[in-house]
């Protein structure tokens, strides 16, 4: 017996306290070595599995790295033109409107080129949930400026850094959203440290449950990194999220239904 | 009192586990898997406290963890 | 090929993992090809393939004008890893010439109408310091082999393409070159 | 004619819609095809539909992707600018093969232009204004009758085949008044469509996509979708000849302008000229054999593309005819519409008649 | 060969827009085109240049209809997806007559498809993917030393004509390097722009605009846009003819397809084949008058059309031929590239040739 | 001497107080009787006749309602697509930078279908003016819902009035972009009384200023009416944007250049 | 026409100021006669002119089907006022009828090969309470002229086009076209 | 002490005017001017304050004033 079968046997009497969800395919993600997307997609992952709805959710991918989110959740899904997918989401949820619907979107998909689609799905208190990434990057297209890449940040479009003069400012898009009256629950997480990882995972549960009560908009804003983009390795691109982008984008819950307002279970 | 399982061939070697696991008894190996990175591997399974850390910073959900 | 004077057209092609630097040996044998008064062309694997973590390009160093940069059957393959002699050996045309990375490709089965060229570049390029070496061993091989410019127009070329700021690494690749071309020699 | 209502073509194709069992509209306004919108967000909610007016037409064209890609039936309307908007959406929706109805009511352009008919925008329905290689069916009615019967059987096609269908019609057929007869709901067809992402219940994923990165896994595709293509052609051209048995002269016109063609024909009866008139029903499919056969025929001595643009379907007929006789052209454009007379004058010059 | 340097054919562009005077950048990344934004945010800051990533392709060629208003040298840059959401503003910019240039890096479609090389945004380009009655200048080039020519060439153009114009060029020609001299910036021509609105000093109101609400205004708008094409129909055309001179067989084929049908043809001769090539530079304008002078001639028996898409180019060659000889087409798409061998093949096989 | 004569003969010696503005054409307004499209037009004119800016000023025409406003500034003008009105008015800013650049929009091409225009541009700090007429309707499509429609509102595609289960909320656009940085003047007032027209004016005027001193975006929203597609007389519709738009669309200043940030005219 | 029976089919065109009731009263005529089993088109003016303050629409009747529902010489107008007249009196047929509100319209100069018939259809409206009957009585005046419809079709048509809660209207609106018709019998 | 110069032409008798003059000195008149519209007059322009409310809500500049 080899020290992998010893293990093997050993663990058998013993409880498995974390593994891969359930509504995860066998694929291995294609994300960069470090890059988060893969810890948000198990934090989805879990969220579908514990609240049971594997069957009727069906998600929406976006144009970005995780364009090919569809081939890691074993749920129906639809593949979004880029920024499109909260118009996707809303076409599907109302059209089947027991379905638990959810998007999966980068920083340019949502915050630059689908910003119209994005303010009002939230604006119309779609019942939808909107998993934001953002990682202040293009990272699908190389590493181009994104709107809510940093001042000084220097990215493939914005060569010297970014220069608020000329390019304008890092956007922010929950703070900009939390105002609006469809908007029922909305976050903003990170995915850099355990202890962030646990709240990230309690936020978007939350988003889903709200789906569920009927009662309007649910997203949930993730501060996640892109070590590939960023020129950085995992340590630094954390240490760069922890001391650069959290500042800026603080951590909060912005709204959360209140007990009354829910109008039940479907 | 903890274990962790680890599926070497979905490993990319990125260390966002090593960097966490507070009983630091996590570092890459020098062999590549298929894949072409050096996966992680768990140095003193005994000291795994099944805090889960690791588990949860990794993006590849590489880890099952037992207590 | 091994004869004293290079035949052109001469239709290469470069293949290995993303991080090999396939991409820059390619463009190194464009500018000394340009260097030296012939028409060129470089085009690069972009897309799935670079995802999947492999990348190749296609160089054409002519005499003329190039028609198509799109090569079916190249003249030479210069090989980094052991997928892209899977995808690429097939292709090469009958008396060829493959020129791999030998410390990384074992196992594989060679073909006899061309000329198999193994250079332990890895290998090399550790004891030279850097696995990243790897790609100038190659290029080097393969200038001695082809003989398709001089070694001044590649020493221009490593200038031309390599950046203000690492400027100072060139003794190094130009090390490894060396190494890679006396290894033919 | 006691079944017989009198209605704008706009709101005829909004009520024959819902005899089609389409219940989801998602659109944005624009002249002149407002009354459609404005008919459904009166009588969707009645029929436990939903309307939903978007914030744009490009928000509007990816809801019905998601929503035609649940599988039901859906529609979206827009006028020119509007579905210059949708491209697109439109390359998407017809790549993952979401069937979907489309209407254009055509407005003069290009640019801001004008609201009045116009039909500049064949080029844009029948090439593919949206990118890649892909085909719309397009319909073209040429009465209030049409507008809703050619709706029926655009969901119709859109279900067969899998694939978004446009109506291409004009400000005066949104606009005019007409008696129709409303299609019976009882002849609309159902599909099944296991394709339809509605939730994975019993079974693994279903995908709507358009995204194929492997450039033969999507040469693939294309030639799937062509597939069907040369099915639709075989199957579904329909087209309308008037007095062309005998034609000398082949007028070749669709939609409203085919209507003032007709009038022409007559009047070119009374004058002893032998004009006939072949209207395309379908624009893709585009009748080439009947224009070719007619081509090949000996009394036909030449044809006329009439159109209210500066030549678009022209090159269809030309294709059609592959020279063997002279095509022609009148048109008039940016929302001018001729009268009969004005085409019989402009017929009788091109050929020198008298 | 001193001032030859390799570079890739986006930054080709790139660096040719600035020196043909273009200070005026807005797009959105896409890929495969990347390379050219990149390059000029890094070159326009340090010329006293405007590089502006724009938050979206709608965004984007508004800017460029904003800025070409005011008669600077502006441009943007996108491929296929983004250049369907483009339409609607190109319909615009064509009728307002705004000077610009707009490049497409074409990939594989429709829908999201691929980023691989293709051809298969044509129709869009040549016959109008927006609304209404309009043309762009299309240009084709096939080298990365032409992806720098003829952006000058296009600079020209749009400001002669005061007109759009599209560089339409595909991923491959995007990606590889060649070696190119850049043109020469005292040869670049300057025009007066009186029309532009950069404040009205000592004059009255200058007006950038697309709205002729009365029909007949609008009509005679486009007739002044076409009286215009027909003068660049006149004037501008350029192409390549390839061994047509005693050509029994000739391949059109443009872009980086030319260039493997030229090898084709090389090959075709080693093997007693008189095969030929004819290259549209412009695509639109398209060289109908020397293909139909081809078909005219004994020695041609035949044409194909060698495209990277499903055959969209070839409708063109057939309006051109126009039934004289057979018009036979050969294509891969999806971003499938074929070898100047499989070009052969087809062509032989097409042909019954051995 | 007629009354008529009489009065131009006595006025001689007067001052006179108030008059058309000079930048203003002769041509009557194509507005409907009472629309205030009409005040707003003057109040812009009065601006750039006081700030003596004329001749350099562009001026940006939307689709809608006043999709001619260039028949009646004696400025150069650019007809915008619908809702694109902010990136034109960036493509001109940028390239001709001493211009005096102004936007002139409604709520459906500022609040729907230029959403993400109206959003970055003013997050980039783009140094333009935007008056942006919120009528709570579609005017000249005839009357449709607009993004800015109230609840229960009736209109062609809200027949039952609006509802917020299914057609959102109306937006408020004031607010959703005073939280964006590149925004440094942001104010909205009403035309319905003389008292809030002289607002308006002053409001009007201190955004031109603000451009002026190149520090950034501004903005003032006008709540306007639309007396034909609201269905009531000019009375009655003053009476409802008093009583219904202005409790949801309070009048306020929500920012003004701090004095220390201006940076000098230019 | 003034004979007894009418000929189809039958152009007309209803022109006047955008208020005036134009496209209603063309609606009414086309439900009339499709009430009879005619066939029928209805067609507006629709954009500028709209905007411009003023209206017209163009009714066909026939008794075949209706090819170019675009009319050039309508063989009747029914003009409301002046500018319509200056607009649209030199389209009419040669032999045509021009059925006209000389309430409103003086001054014109009358073609003299078409049949002018004046009516004070304005004055009449408001005599019977409002202005806004005008339209009604033109409509009374066309059918009496034209004999394209009966009185019984008319009601009939009046009663369908009229919206629910205007209803009680429908008297008034009855007495209107009576005025308009009597004035022509 | 004012006055208002009215150009009758321009007027759409919307009565924005007359609605917001505190003199109440604004009226419609009865007759049409070119465009169709009962234009304002002012039946007493002693009265006038020369206050310009009229002015200031009127939407066609039909005003002028006078102090
Ligand atoms: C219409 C259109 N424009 C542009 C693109 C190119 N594109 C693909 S992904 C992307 C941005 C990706 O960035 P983000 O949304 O932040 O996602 P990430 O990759 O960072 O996760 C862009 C611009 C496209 N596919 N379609
Ligand atoms: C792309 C496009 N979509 C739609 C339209 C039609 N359209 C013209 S104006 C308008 C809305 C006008 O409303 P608003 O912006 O509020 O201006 P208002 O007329 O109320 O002043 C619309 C939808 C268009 N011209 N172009
Ligand atoms: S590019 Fe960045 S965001 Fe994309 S997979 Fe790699 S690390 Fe993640
Ligand atoms: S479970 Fe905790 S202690 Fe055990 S390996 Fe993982 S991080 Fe280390
Ligand atoms: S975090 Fe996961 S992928 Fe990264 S090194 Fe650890 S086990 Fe491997
Ligand atoms: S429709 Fe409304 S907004 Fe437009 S001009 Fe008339 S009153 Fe003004
Ligand atoms: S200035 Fe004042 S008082 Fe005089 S008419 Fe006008 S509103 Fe009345
Ligand atoms: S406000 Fe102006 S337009 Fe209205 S009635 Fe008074 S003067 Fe006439
Ligand atoms: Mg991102
Ligand atoms: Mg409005």
């Amino acid at each position: 017996m080899n020290d992998k079968e010893k293990l093997l046997e050993e663990v058998k009497t013993m409880k498995k306290v974390a593994s891969r969800p359930k509504c995860l395919t066998d694929r291995v993600f294609h994300y960069c070595p470090g890059c988060t997307h893969g810890v948000v997609h198990r934090l989805v992952a879990e969220t579908i599995d514990e609240l049971g709805i594997q069957e009727k959710t069906i998600g929406v991918a976006p144009v970005g790295c995780s364009v090919f989110a569809y081939w890691y959740f074993d749920t129906d899904f639809s593949q979004a033109a880029h920024g499109r997918a909260p118009a996707v989401a809303t076409g599907i949820k109302r059209s089947v409107p027991g379905s638990v619907v959810f998007t999966y979107q980068g920083d340019g998909d949502l915050a630059a080129i689908g910003t119209a689609e994005i303010i009002h799905a939230a604006n119309r208190g779609e019942k939808i949930t909107v998993i934001f990434i953002n990682n202040a990057i293009y990272g699908m297209t190389g590493g181009q400026m994104a709107p809510t890449s940093l001042i000084n940040q220097k990215t493939q479009t914005s060569p010297y850094g970014r220069d608020s003069e000329t390019m304008g400012y890092p956007i922010r898009v929950s703070e900009m959203l939390s105002g609006l009256e469809g908007v029922k629950y909305l976050s903003r997480v990170a995915v850099d440290t355990p202890a962030n990882i646990i709240k990230a995972k309690a936020a978007i549960k939350k988003a889903f449950e709200t789906q569920l009560t009927g009662t309007g908009f649910s997203m949930v804003e993730v501060l996640s990194i892109c070590p590939t983009d960023w020129g950085l390795n995992v340590a630094d691109s954390k240490k760069w999220l922890k001391e650069n982008m959290i500042p800026y984008y603080p951590l909060q819950e912005f709204k959360a239904p209140k007990a009354e307002e829910a109008k039940g279970g479907e | 009192m903890g274990r962790v399982v680890i599926s070497e061939e979905t490993c990319k070697g990125c260390e966002a586990c090593v960097l966490v696991c507070p009983a630091k008894i996590l570092k890459l190996s020098d062999h590549l898997n298929e894949s072409g990175y050096h996966p992680v591997s768990c140095i003193d399974q005994s000291k795994c406290t099944g805090c889960a850390s690791c588990f949860r910073v990794c993006p590849d959900i590489v880890f099952e963890i037992y207590r | 090929m091994n004869k004293n004077e290079c035949k052109f057209p001469l239709n290469l092609v470069i293949a290995g993992f993303g991080g090999q630097g396939v991409l820059l040996a390619g463009k190194l044998i464009a500018e000394a090809g340009l260097h030296e008064g012939r028409e060129v062309s470089w085009i690069p694997s972009y897309g799935p393939e670079m995802r999947g973590g492999t990348a190749n390009c296609t160089v054409i160093i002519s005499d003329s004008e190039i028609g198509s940069p799109v090569v079916e059957n190249p003249d030479v393959l210069v090989i980094m890893n052991r997928p892209s002699m899977d995808k690429f050996l097939p292709s090469l045309k009958k008396d060829g010439v493959c020129i791999y990375n030998k410390s990384l490709i074992e196992g594989f089965k060679p073909r006899s109408d061309v000329k198999m060229v193994a250079v332990p570049a890895s290998d090399l390029a550790v004891q030279m310091g850097s696995t990243k070496l790897l790609n100038m061993v190659l290029v080097g091989s393969f200038m001695a082999n082809s003989k398709a410019f001089s070694e001044a127009s590649l020493a221009y070329a490593l200038k031309k393409s390599i950046s203000a700021k690492h400027q100072d690494l060139i003794p190094l690749n130009e090390k490894a070159i060396d190494e890679g071309a006396k290894f033919i020699a | 004619m006691a079944n017989k209502v009198l209605m704008k073509g706009n709101e005829a194709i909004a009520e024959a819609a819902m005899i089609a069992g389409c219940r989801h509209y998602f659109g944005y306004p624009i002249t002149p095809q407002s009354e459609l919108p404005a008919y459904l967000a009166k009588h969707m909610p009645k029929r436990n539909g939903v309307f939903l007016q978007a914030e744009s037409e490009v928000a509007a064209i990816n809801m019905v992707y998601g929503s035609g890609g649940t599988g039901v039936r859906v529609m979206t309307s827009s006028s020119s600018p509007g579905i210059s908007l949708k491209q697109e959406g439109i390359s998407y929706i017809a790549c993952a093969e979401v069937p979907c109805l489309i209407v254009n009511v055509v407005r003069g352009g290009p640019g801001l232009g004008n609201i009045a008919p116009a039909q500049c925008d064949y080029f844009q329905a029948v090439k593919g204004g949206g990118h890649g290689d892909y085909k719309l069916v397009v319909l073209s009615p040429s009465s209030v009758q049409e507008m809703a019967d050619f709706t029926v059987l655009a969901f119709d096609l859109a279900d067969k085949y899998r694939t978004p269908v446009m109506l291409l019609s004009d400000g005066y057929l949104g606009q005019m008044m007409e008696p129709v007869e409303m299609p019976d709901a009882s002849n609309i067809k159902k599909y099944d469509k296991p394709w339809a992402t509605t939730g994975a219940v019993g079974r693994h994923q279903n995908l709507i996509s358009s995204i194929h990165l492997v450039p033969e896994d999507m040469e693939k595709h294309i030639h799937h979708l062509y597939e069907k293509y040369a099915e639709i052609e075989k199957n579904e051209l329909i087209y309308e000849e008037y007095q062309c048995a005998d034609a000398e002269y082949v007028m070749v016109a669709y939609g409203i302008t085919a209507r003032i063609c007709k009038t022409a024909c007559v009047m070119a009866r009374e004058q002893g000229i032998k004009l006939g008139l072949l209207r395309p029903k379908t624009l893709w499919p585009f009748p080439k054999q009947p224009l070719a056969k007619l081509a090949g025929s000996k009394n036909v001595k030449g044809f006329i593309a009439v159109e209210l643009s500066t030549g678009q379907m022209i090159e269809d007929v030309k294709l059609s005819v592959n020279g063997v006789k002279p095509v022609e052209f009148f048109g008039r454009t940016g929302g001018v519409v001729p009268s009969p007379n004005e085409v019989l004058l402009n017929v009788k010059k091109l050929f020198s008649l008298k």
